[in-house]
């Protein structure tokens, strides 16, 4: 009792946590909920993204592309590390991945049709992503915050090369660029709003996230931070959102937006988005073909070990 | 595609080719491996080999107006000159093999840092300064596939297995990487770089020193059947082609 | 490629494309069947969707001066209009599934059997012809693809394994074929072809008795979370389309 | 002995000889190993035109280039069939091309490597084949030669199908076209001529083929037909055969050609041509794949019998 009173001291004192102290274990569930879960989206985030490296349209936008992927894979290593210092295996993780117990991004079960939804990703679902874990830089635990602060200077970056994208086959491409673009950010701009998730009316753990401080801003905020920023850009871009509904409103100093259709919100949450079954089970297959791999590696270090053992 | 196909363009694209192709394939890798770490390490692979491509290609096109992505995207399959081992696939039927990707990634690197050194010394000045930056890649890459050689040949029955069948496939084709030709024997002439064939006993030294450390059998030697380096490729080329030049051909003109 | 797309051109074309790409996926199995009489039936199979697709295409795109290679070959991935379901490889990674590959033959020709059936009566005469030759062939593609369902459903336990899980696979893109939106309006409105929607109830009791009959569960059904019938594709059909139409983009132009 | 001197009587005379009647072992052993050999051979060759059914450039192509290879594996199934009259099974036969002990034709070890290499394999390599098929429609083993008038018929089509497609891309496509038929007819052009085998004086088997009736002419001559027949087509088509020799012969009344590259013929007939080990590798794979679909259809019958049985 008295240690919990110290803990969330410290915290609303804006200290950071260690891996060595004490925490409640209902902060260190959280936290590893919430961080393996992060690193499982940009593992399975890795997939919509790489199905375009092999068409990229000129090698220049190709290695782009790989490297911007290759950093998703490098943003998993690093937040399975710091979730690894609360006590949980990346074996364990990953298994609760592959069993469909552990959760990714939804956004990620949408498919990537043209080579245009790569700048989208980059533009809106980065962004989005990023309105998401700037706050997370602040978040009370130490190794997961300093994660975030690497993370989010890659992604920044990425989010900048997308929109860099789009803006070149906007203002110098050919119509059918354009139309490409459009198409894009017309399938994509209502999953990137629904990224923030549910209202906050309807948003379970919430609260005690907050006073936790590993979350710290609510996802209404957020979302209607991401629409204001997103707006703007579409009008330099020239393209239009796809919401009849979107006004400024004077009185708020915010722009307004439609109804967001929650029913497929949970629908792919729930798993029957158009591409649930296909992430998982190339995933899954990746696992189970490397397989011999993992086994032959640890075969030859235990060898190895013993060699230098006996010697 | 107006390019003037002279022998020193012919030599520098067998190599840009080799180095393109394989920076395809491995980058099929992205997102499939089988350890996280090793996701990053074939992405990364990818990547210097796609810098070596883009420098060389800029550079071989330079005289004719020619930029990277003309020669990349627009060049018709028997205008690609890499040899045919750069172009296999992973797996004979859309499977992955990594036993098969460790393997050639051995014997390209091992091949690929003969060729960088002797680069160095190339009559052109461009081609030695892409060959300094790219020596440094290559001896990483050595490096890294020495040790998956080394861990997969020497790991459990199953990966020595696997690994010995990958290299049964993979060994028909390394012949073509020493054939001697006119277009190799106009570059040892001009400085411009060295014939391959003079890479040929160093490069079989250092495989059979791995090789064999990793446990494995070196595959009896077979005649060349293939000839990428003219033209003549794999039913492989074809298909990666179709994919890597597919927006390209689709939307003409377009600015990307 | 200037199509005015019309419903009615739309709702021709939904069938066309599902004709056209089940065809090329059921090519894929030429040479790689397990029997050598399979992989002619496969072929058989392909053949006659072919067929099917090009009077399906021939008779849309008159009215535009368009011919059937040039709405094959030109339209991009967002102007194919087919159901996703039949844009699906047969396997996940690169491998060919026969047990995907006879139930997704089954649920197609279970479904083209009371489509064409309904065609007969169209308000188009050309399309009600296409639809009297169509009907047949795919009388038979059903017949054929039932005697599989039940052989491996009812085989040995693999066989069963393989089917069960195959058949949860390809269960959540069937409700796309259902689906009622305007086009299918429009076309019921015209007599053009009847609402797929109106399909449904006959295409599960059918498939309900077959895949009974070969002791498989029907899976739960899932909401439907596929648009291909308005261009709205899965990851799968762009590869397919670099492929299909790889040589009419690189050899513009051409007369073949 | 006795036996022996009647069945010659009877091959001299014309006769036919049927599954049931008596045979000499060794003619019956030549038979299965040449029948066999050819099925195999077509069903190898559905490979190389295979390869190219998904990019067939028009839909009326990819029609009749799917036609064509089904009649191939067609082909494959009478010959098949032949072979089974005289007593070895399917399965046998298949076992041995999968071990490698049977052979099939050396020309389906060249990679196919543009849309052209299927009109040349057409013109060039049909051709080629029906030359040595025409006469094998008189051999002396009944069904064998029923299954070759079959063939004989379906192949003359093919191969001009394969000319006609050839003459459209000359006479009306555009120059990169024809350079993609002329650069197809210089790879394939060596190896069609190769199919006739090496020259008679090498050539084993022969003369005791010729006296059962197995073989009616000899390589050379066949060769030689093939290349006078050749030569009109290939100027009436526009292109260039690859053979500087290549020259009408007044004296001869025969078109002399160089000569041939027999290094790389034995070399692609031992096993190391640019795709042996592939096409052999796609079979055997294709078995491998559908053992369970076999299995499974033949529990699924066994099932079915007893059922019967037992009502």
């Amino acid at each position: 009792q008295a240690r919990e009173a110290a803990f969330q001291a410290r915290i609303d004192a804006g200290e950071y946590i260690e891996a060595k102290d004490w925490m409640p274990p209902a902060y260190r569930k959280t936290l590893v909920r919430q961080i393996s879960q992060h690193a499982h989206s940009e593992i399975v985030g890795m997939l919509p993204e790489g199905n375009w490296i092999s068409r990229a349209p000129s090698l220049k936008r190709k290695a782009i592309l790989l490297a911007k992927v290759q950093d998703e894979g490098g943003h998993g290593l690093y937040l399975y590390a710091a979730a690894e210092t609360l006590g949980t295996s990346r074996d364990q993780m990953l298994d609760a991945l592959h069993s469909g117990k552990a959760k990714y991004s939804s956004i990620f079960n949408y498919p990537t049709l043209t080579w245009a939804d790569v700048g989208v990703i980059g533009w809106l679902v980065d962004g989005a992503a990023i309105m998401n874990q700037v706050p997370l830089c602040r978040c009370s635990y130490g190794p997961y915050a300093r994660a975030m602060i690497r993370v989010c200077r890659e992604e920044s970056f990425h989010q900048r090369q997308g929109y860099e994208s789009l803006l070149v086959m906007m203002q110098s491409g050919t119509e059918a660029q354009k139309a490409m673009v459009q198409d894009a950010v017309n399938r994509w701009w209502w999953p990137s709003i629904m990224m923030f998730g549910p209202h906050d009316s309807e948003s379970l753990h919430s609260e005690q996230s907050m006073r936790w401080g590993i979350k710290r801003n609510s996802n209404d905020e957020l979302r209607q931070k991401f629409v204001d920023a997103t707006v703007d850009q579409a009008k330099v871009l020239g393209i239009t959102l796809p919401d009849p509904d979107l006004k400024w409103n004077e009185a708020r100093q915010h722009w307004d937006f439609g109804r967001i259709d929650w029913d497929e919100f949970w629908r792919v949450v729930g798993g029957d988005g158009p591409c649930n079954r296909e992430r998982l089970a190339t995933r899954v297959q990746a696992w189970e073909d490397g397989e011999w791999v993992r086994e032959a590696a640890l075969a030859h270090a235990n060898k190895h070990d013993q060699q230098k053992e006996a010697a | 595609m107006k390019l003037s196909n002279t022998p020193a363009q012919r030599y520098l694209l067998r190599i840009a080719d080799a180095a393109l192709i394989l920076s395809q394939r491995n980058a099929e890798w992205c997102g499939h491996g089988p350890i996280l770490e090793e996701d990053l390490a074939l992405s990364n692979l990818a990547l210097d080999h796609l810098g070596q491509a883009r420098a060389l290609l800029t550079h071989v096109g330079k005289t004719d107006g020619l930029d990277e992505d003309q020669l990349a995207m627009l060049r018709l399959e028997q205008q690609f000159l890499n040899p045919v081992l750069f172009e296999l696939p992973h797996g004979l039927h859309g499977q992955r093999d990594f036993a098969f990707t460790v393997l050639r990634n051995l014997a390209a690197a091992t091949w690929f840092t003969l060729l960088w050194q002797r680069l160095l010394d190339s009559s052109d000045a461009e081609v030695a300064a892409i060959a300094e930056k790219s020596l440094k890649e290559s001896r990483y890459h050595l490096q890294h596939a020495t040790d998956w050689t080394l861990r997969l040949g020497d790991g459990t029955a199953e990966s020595k297995a696997r690994m010995q069948a990958a290299l049964e496939r993979l060994w028909p084709y390394v012949g073509e990487l020493f054939e001697a030709d006119a277009v190799d024997a106009a570059a040892e002439e001009t400085k411009l770089g060295p014939s391959w064939a003079s890479l040929q006993m160093e490069w079989r030294a250092q495989m059979n020193a791995v090789l064999g450390a990793a446990t494995l059998t070196v595959p009896k030697d077979c005649a060349n059947a293939h000839r990428g380096r003219v033209g003549i490729h794999s039913e492989h080329l074809g298909h990666l082609l179709a994919e890597m030049q597919y927006l390209q051909r689709a939307y003409p003109g377009g600015t990307w």
